[in-house]
């Protein structure tokens, strides 16, 4: 039992969220659906950071394309929700690889900072670009229509919710299983390597970026069905520092540390409300005590402690090259 | 002057070094060979406190010096002049050959270090200005040497110096190696180049899977090939 | 693991069927025989934390001393006070919140209209009377709207002020706005502009100033080469300042106009220096300065229920709503329900706007109860209020 | 007239950049990462500079003098507390220590933010200028003391921090260490003290230019991020190699800004910054006058 529980952990707890739907007022049934919205960005951004280690600053970014791109698709265009929502992830993805293509020759840690101006960018364009996004006034989202029933109160649209955080849970298992998966770990782990062993490094990348994009495209979609209403504000620099802390305090690397992530920082701070002390301090210090201390995130250090069941994905490169083994390998090797 | 017993040192998750255990004396050139991945570089990088040891002990002139971090186990006399030299590209020869001195003597003798460094390497003096970066693989490689000497280490450790090397220029390196073990100074040297060892050196130590699986003075090893063989196999 | 992920869910499960199981005894929600709950919502913590507490503290001083003096029809006001940290998704929890868990009578908040524009949606569908703190957008309070009302001045309305107020002096014929291009700044444009327009003054367009702007030298000349009758300076106080600074050292002379979002005493302040300030004028919601007779009273309650708040503009924008909530709690009668409140609400005439230099009126189809401000400028070294024609 | 106007200003404001970006520099240099705390060093000192003066009642010169150890001090503490555990842990990769590394540079820009809002987030600041007369005029044109000053203090740093470099043998071992760390390790040099160094000098940069601002601008919390942005764009256009190259980037930016706003557009001047800082690095990672070789890959 408790063997088939540990194996199956993630499809439980979808039934678990499914079952608590039947019990939960709307201020609950409310978090519990921005946190599946969150787990989807944030498994996006695991694929880049996590498995293919390259430091993109930009989900706020791509979830603002997502968001604008289905809700202008449905009220200008009067597009069904089924349509909107993955053109929103396709759209993140294409401008993903569009800023994937030319940052791929930057290395490293350069590439942060060209995220981080895109990201900038992108706030000015959503911010003047009137005709469209109508600037700061933001825009109000309709609610889907499914057969004729508006989908508007978080209770209806949670099932939408589930329903495509569950298939893009199985489609980031699917990826990191997939050679591309592994292609993502080897270039994380040394470029040079995965070279030598027949990885096309920089398709790799560009589809690294395109694939963590169409996720926050998507997240960013669903984000504006629990909102009702965006501006350039729902998506600045702090949404994306909040991804960052989902991921690394969930477990980078890690299928399951995305939910464990998300679902932390959407509740933790609900549960502190009163106290009022989870600003910004807790939020900053807690991104500190998790990289320094448990840096393999809540994920790792369950797996770790036997709790979690071993990733076989991640378990399979895990701590397998540091620095100076790469050079004394290289020099033994010669 | 340098005994290690029983260390055992990696990466990560990862054991190397299987129990090294080896002696070099005071005054002697000590060659420690190996194939590839037999654990050479992990060995140099453990006794310098590049990697920290996981079990043993490292011992310089008495003292215990396998914990101590890279900085401080150069303090107590010891230089490595690594495989890949790890030149500061950047910088002029002779900002290296200072850089080599400032941390073992007072400032007013710099210069003389410097002068005697020099007179090993007498090529360097019409590059002291030059960028590390722009000279030779053979100059890069003395400049290397020419640092670690300048802090006038009592061990001298030295990582596959023939490493890319002319012929003519390993020779010559020899030579070098000899002169300086003249002087007093104890060479543990590292080497693939097993002409190079037996002509050097007096004890031979041969290391395989991260454990020695013999050694003994030059004269027992007097077959290259059969040395070779042995390391090889 | 099974234990600690279902502890997790199960906490979660529990914390709902408490929350379902709570059933309020009043009628309406949010009621007792003795209290009325009313929800706030305030940017509390975060980079918008500047305006969180001056402003709920401004209207909770007036509920405080109606609880002081007996409270309404027998009930005492009783006031739960969530943090939106200016951000949609936390202000929108916040009013589920307080909505479906505390089950309050109503709410009074909003401090950054981007935050608080979800929470229009959920307001208008769950039938919950709300008056609106800070909250400037026109969106916000926009028939068609049952529910949502607003008792100062909303950014929108100073433009036309403004543009009136120029129109009144013959030799004012060319106007350039200059300003940040953030929200609070983006929902005043529109209409100043057709304001101007409408008034005959020639409009020479926007200069965006940085809302972080260390230095305006490239927008003071730009202005000065357009070379404008007057300027209408839609800024904040730190890039305000900026600007008038610049705008005295690189000579630009011409009347300055401020919004709302700008204070005379405060500006003065910050510039430390009377000269720079000569050319500027701004529209401000209150009857008077701080520091004049109408104000009195105001202050006054500030220093008794807050001691420890600084006595500055911000301070008071939320007051004229928690007046106009008092109001029509007391004229909808001890028999109390959302929408007695919401009726009596719409019924107020010509109330007293407390320290808001308006008087406050309501109607069924218009929910924005405060539709003018004063013009006041430096006159002699001292902030002179200068009513709404040029003088 | 104007154009020597606008170049004042632009002068002085990309001393400001060029001394934000150079602190941005040395960490980079010395551990390859951005440093996205930096701009909350540049807001942190002139708070330190305003309680100083304005809470301590300390002289002007003794303020600044203050601040300026405070500077040292926070980077110092900053690298012990937040850099060194994560650098130091050789479990990692090299790829993960980056990254968070990195991510606590971002944990440490909320927290000192937050931390700052405590005492200081109520209400706006200022910091009185420097010299009582507010503004000189030569030759019919005004010119603001307080620019002056900091066009001369950043020229007069920027020179010491390049004698620093090439003379001293603290310098040498800072260049050493950025240049090759395995190298220093191998000549005795604690690389340890000399990240504390390192990061201690960056807040130095950071903070003189925060201090030099504050009169200008207005303390609060939130004052470091737009500089953040600015002094990236000037050390990759002065491409992260040298000291004077990133202080003339910072020069270029801030005079091409100030024309660019007055001339074509002032709406662009605020995504200025991250225009240059992703068209530089995609298609000139070397900077303007870098050369190819300085570039850390």
């Amino acid at each position: 039992m408790l063997a088939a529980v540990r194996s199956n952990i993630l499809p439980l707890f979808f039934v678990l969220l499914f079952g608590l739907s039947f019990t939960t007022d709307a201020y609950a049934q409310y978090l519990i659906n921005l946190m599946l919205v969150y787990v989807v960005v944030a498994q996006g951004l695991n694929l880049i950071l996590g498995f293919a280690g390259m430091f993109a600053f930009a989900h706020g970014a791509f979830m603002a394309i997502g968001a604008y791109v289905s809700a202008l698709l449905m009220n200008k265009f009067g597009v069904s929700y089924l349509v909107a929502m993955p053109a929103a992830g396709l759209a993140a993805a294409l401008v993903g690889c569009s800023i994937g293509i030319p940052a791929i020759r930057v290395s490293g840690l350069y590439l942060a900072m060209v995220t981080m101006g895109f990201s900038e960018i992108v706030q000015w364009i959503l911010r003047n670009w009137k005709p469209v996004t109508s600037g700061t006034d933001g825009i109000s989202v309709a609610s889907p229509v499914f057969f004729g029933v508006e989908l508007s109160d978080d209770f209806q649209t949670f099932y939408i919710i589930l329903a495509v955080c569950a298939v893009m849970t199985a489609l980031a298992q699917f990826i990191i299983r997939s050679r591309l998966g592994r292609a993502f770990v080897a270039i994380r782990d040394s470029e040079i390597a995965a070279q030598s062993s027949g990885i096309n490094v920089a398709r790799t990348k560009v589809l690294a970026f395109a694939i963590s994009a169409f996720y926050a495209g998507v997240g960013g979609s669903l984000f504006s069905l629990t909102q009702h209403y965006i501006n350039p504000d729902n998506f600045n620099l702090y949404q994306t520092i909040m991804q960052f802390c989902m991921v690394i305090v969930g477990g980078a690397s890690s299928l399951i540390g995305p939910f464990i992530g998300a679902t932390i920082l959407t509740w933790l701070p609900e549960l502190l409300r009163n106290a009022q002390a989870f600003q910004e301090i807790g939020f900053g210090l807690l991104l500190i005590v998790f990289v320094i201390f448990v840096p393999k995130g809540l994920a790792g250090l369950l797996i770790d402690k036997g709790i979690l069941p071993r990733e076989e994905y991640s378990s399979r490169v895990r701590g397998k090259w540091v620095v100076r083994k790469e050079r004394a390998e290289g020099s033994e090797r010669t | 002057m340098l005994e290690v017993s029983g260390l055992e040192a990696g990466y990560g998750p990862q054991l190397v070094l299987k129990g090294v255990s080896m002696q070099v004396p005071k005054g002697e050139i000590v060659a420690l060979l190996g194939g590839n991945g037999a654990g050479k570089t992990t060995t140099l990088s453990a006794i310098m406190g590049l990697i920290s040891a996981r079990k043993g002990t490292v011992r310089f002139a008495g003292v215990p010096i396998q914990s101590k971090p890279a900085h401080r186990v150069f303090g107590h006399g010891v230089a490595l002049v690594p495989q890949w030299r790890e030149l500061f590209s950047e910088m002029s020869v002779l900002e290296h050959l200072d850089l080599g001195a400032m941390q073992r003597c007072r400032r007013s003798e710099i210069g003389q270090r410097i002068e005697s460094v020099l007179e090993y390497f007498p090529e360097l003096r019409s590059h002291l200005h030059r960028r590390a970066g722009a000279l030779s693989g053979g100059q890069q490689q003395m400049v290397a040497i020419a640092r670690a000497l300048a802090s006038e280490p009592k061990l001298l450790m030295l990582d596959e110096p023939s490493m890319g090397l002319a012929p003519m220029i390993v020779s010559e390196l020899g030579r070098t190696i000899k002169r300086l073990n003249e002087t007093g100074k104890s060479i543990l040297l590292v080497e693939q180049n097993v002409h190079l060892a037996l002509s050097v050196a007096s004890y031979i130590y041969i290391i395989r899977g991260g454990t020695i699986v013999k050694h003994g003075p030059t004269v027992a090893f007097a077959d290259e090939r059969e040395l070779f063989q042995s390391y090889i196999g | 693991m099974m234990k600690s992920s279902l502890k997790l869910t199960a906490a979660a499960a529990v914390a709902a069927f408490i929350a379902t199981s709570d059933i309020a005894l009043a009628e309406e929600a949010g009621l007792t025989d003795t209290t009325i709950k009313i929800g706030m919502i305030g940017s509390l913590t975060g980079p918008a934390a500047l305006w969180g507490w001056p402003t709920i503290n401004g209207a909770k001083m007036v509920y405080d001393d109606i609880n002081a003096n007996g409270g309404i029809n027998g009930r005492k006001i009783e006031l739960v006070i969530e943090d939106s940290q200016c951000q949609a998704p936390l202000a929108l929890a916040a009013a589920k919140k307080l909505i479906s868990r505390d089950e309050v009578f109503m709410l009074h908040g909003g401090s950054c209209s981007g935050a608080i524009l979800p929470v229009r949606d959920l307001v208008l569908k769950e039938k919950v009377p709300m008056m609106v703190l800070v909250a400037t957008a026109d969106e916000i309070v926009a028939q068609p709207n049952g529910y949502i009302y607003r008792a100062f001045l909303p950014g929108s309305y100073d433009g036309e002020i403004i543009a009136n107020f120029i129109a009144t002096s013959p030799q004012l014929k060319k106007v350039v706005v200059v300003g940040n291009t953030d929200a609070v700044a983006n929902v005043r444009y529109p209409k100043l502009e057709e304001s101007i327009k409408a008034n005959n003054l020639e409009y020479l367009g926007l200069e965006p100033l940085e809302v972080e702007a260390t230095d305006a030298t490239a927008q003071v000349l730009k202005v000065k080469s357009l070379n404008p009758d007057a300027v209408v300076l839609v800024a904040r106080p730190e890039a305000s300042a900026v600007f008038l600074k610049d705008a005295a050292k690189l000579g630009l002379d011409v009347p300055v106009f401020g919004s709302t979002l700008v204070d005379l005493q405060d500006l003065l302040e910050r510039i430390g220096d009377p000269k720079p300030m000569a050319n500027m004028n701004v529209v401000s919601f209150y009857k008077s300065t701080l520091t004049e007779a109408p104000m009195a009273r105001w202050v006054d309650m500030l220093k008794k229920y807050y001691p420890d708040d600084k006595v500055q503009a911000a301070a008071f924008y939320g007051t004229s709503g928690a007046l106009a909530v008092v109001e029509a709690l007391k004229r909808a009668g001890p028999d109390l329900s959302r929408e007695k409140m919401v009726q009596a609400l719409s019924e107020i005439k010509d109330m007293d706007g407390g320290p808001m230099a308006c008087s406050v009126t309501f109607a069924a189809d218009d929910h924005e109860g405060c539709k003018t401000g004063s013009i006041w400028g430096m006159r002699d070294g001292n902030i002179t209020a200068l009513g709404d024609s040029w003088k | 007239m104007e154009i020597a106007t606008l170049l004042s200003v632009g002068v002085s404001n990309g001393c400001l950049y060029g001394l934000v970006g150079l602190g941005l520099v040395l960490v980079y240099n010395a551990q390859g990462i951005p440093n996205f705390a930096h701009g909350e060093l540049f807001m942190a000192s002139a708070f330190a500079a305003y309680t100083a003066n304005i809470l301590f009642g300390l002289s002007y010169a003794l303020s600044m003098l203050v601040a300026i150890v405070f500077a040292f001090a926070l980077g110092v503490v900053v690298e012990f507390l937040a850099i060194r555990p994560i650098a130091m842990n050789r479990s990692l990769g090299r790829a993960s220590t980056e990254v968070a590394i990195v991510l606590s540079t971002v944990g440490l820009m909320i927290a000192i933010k937050g931390l700052a809002r405590i005492p200081w987030g109520d209400s706006v600041r200022k910091l009185p200028a420097a010299f009582s007369t507010e503004t000189i005029s030569v030759g019919g044109l005004v010119l603001s003391t307080q620019r002056l000053l900091i066009i001369v203090v950043a020229f007069v740093l920027t020179i010491a921090i390049s004698l620093f470099f090439s003379k001293t043998s603290l310098g040498k071992k800072m260049r050493a260490t950025s240049q090759n760390t395995a190298g220093a390790m191998l000549v005795g040099i604690n690389t340890g003290h000399i990240y504390s160094a390192t990061w201690g000098l960056a807040a130095i940069c950071g903070g003189v230019a925060g201090i030099l601002a504050a009169p200008l601008i207005f303390l609060y919390p939130d004052m470091g991020t737009r500089m953040l942005l600015k002094g990236f764009a000037a050390a990759c256009l002065g491409g992260f190699g040298s000291v004077g190259g990133v202080f003339v980037g910072g020069l270029v930016m801030g005079i091409v800004e100030i024309f660019f706003g007055r001339y074509l557009a002032t709406s662009m001047m605020d995504i200025f910054a991250p225009i240059i800082i992703i068209v530089v690095l995609l298609f000139r990672p070397q900077g303007l006058f870098g050369s190819r070789s300085a570039v850390r890959v």
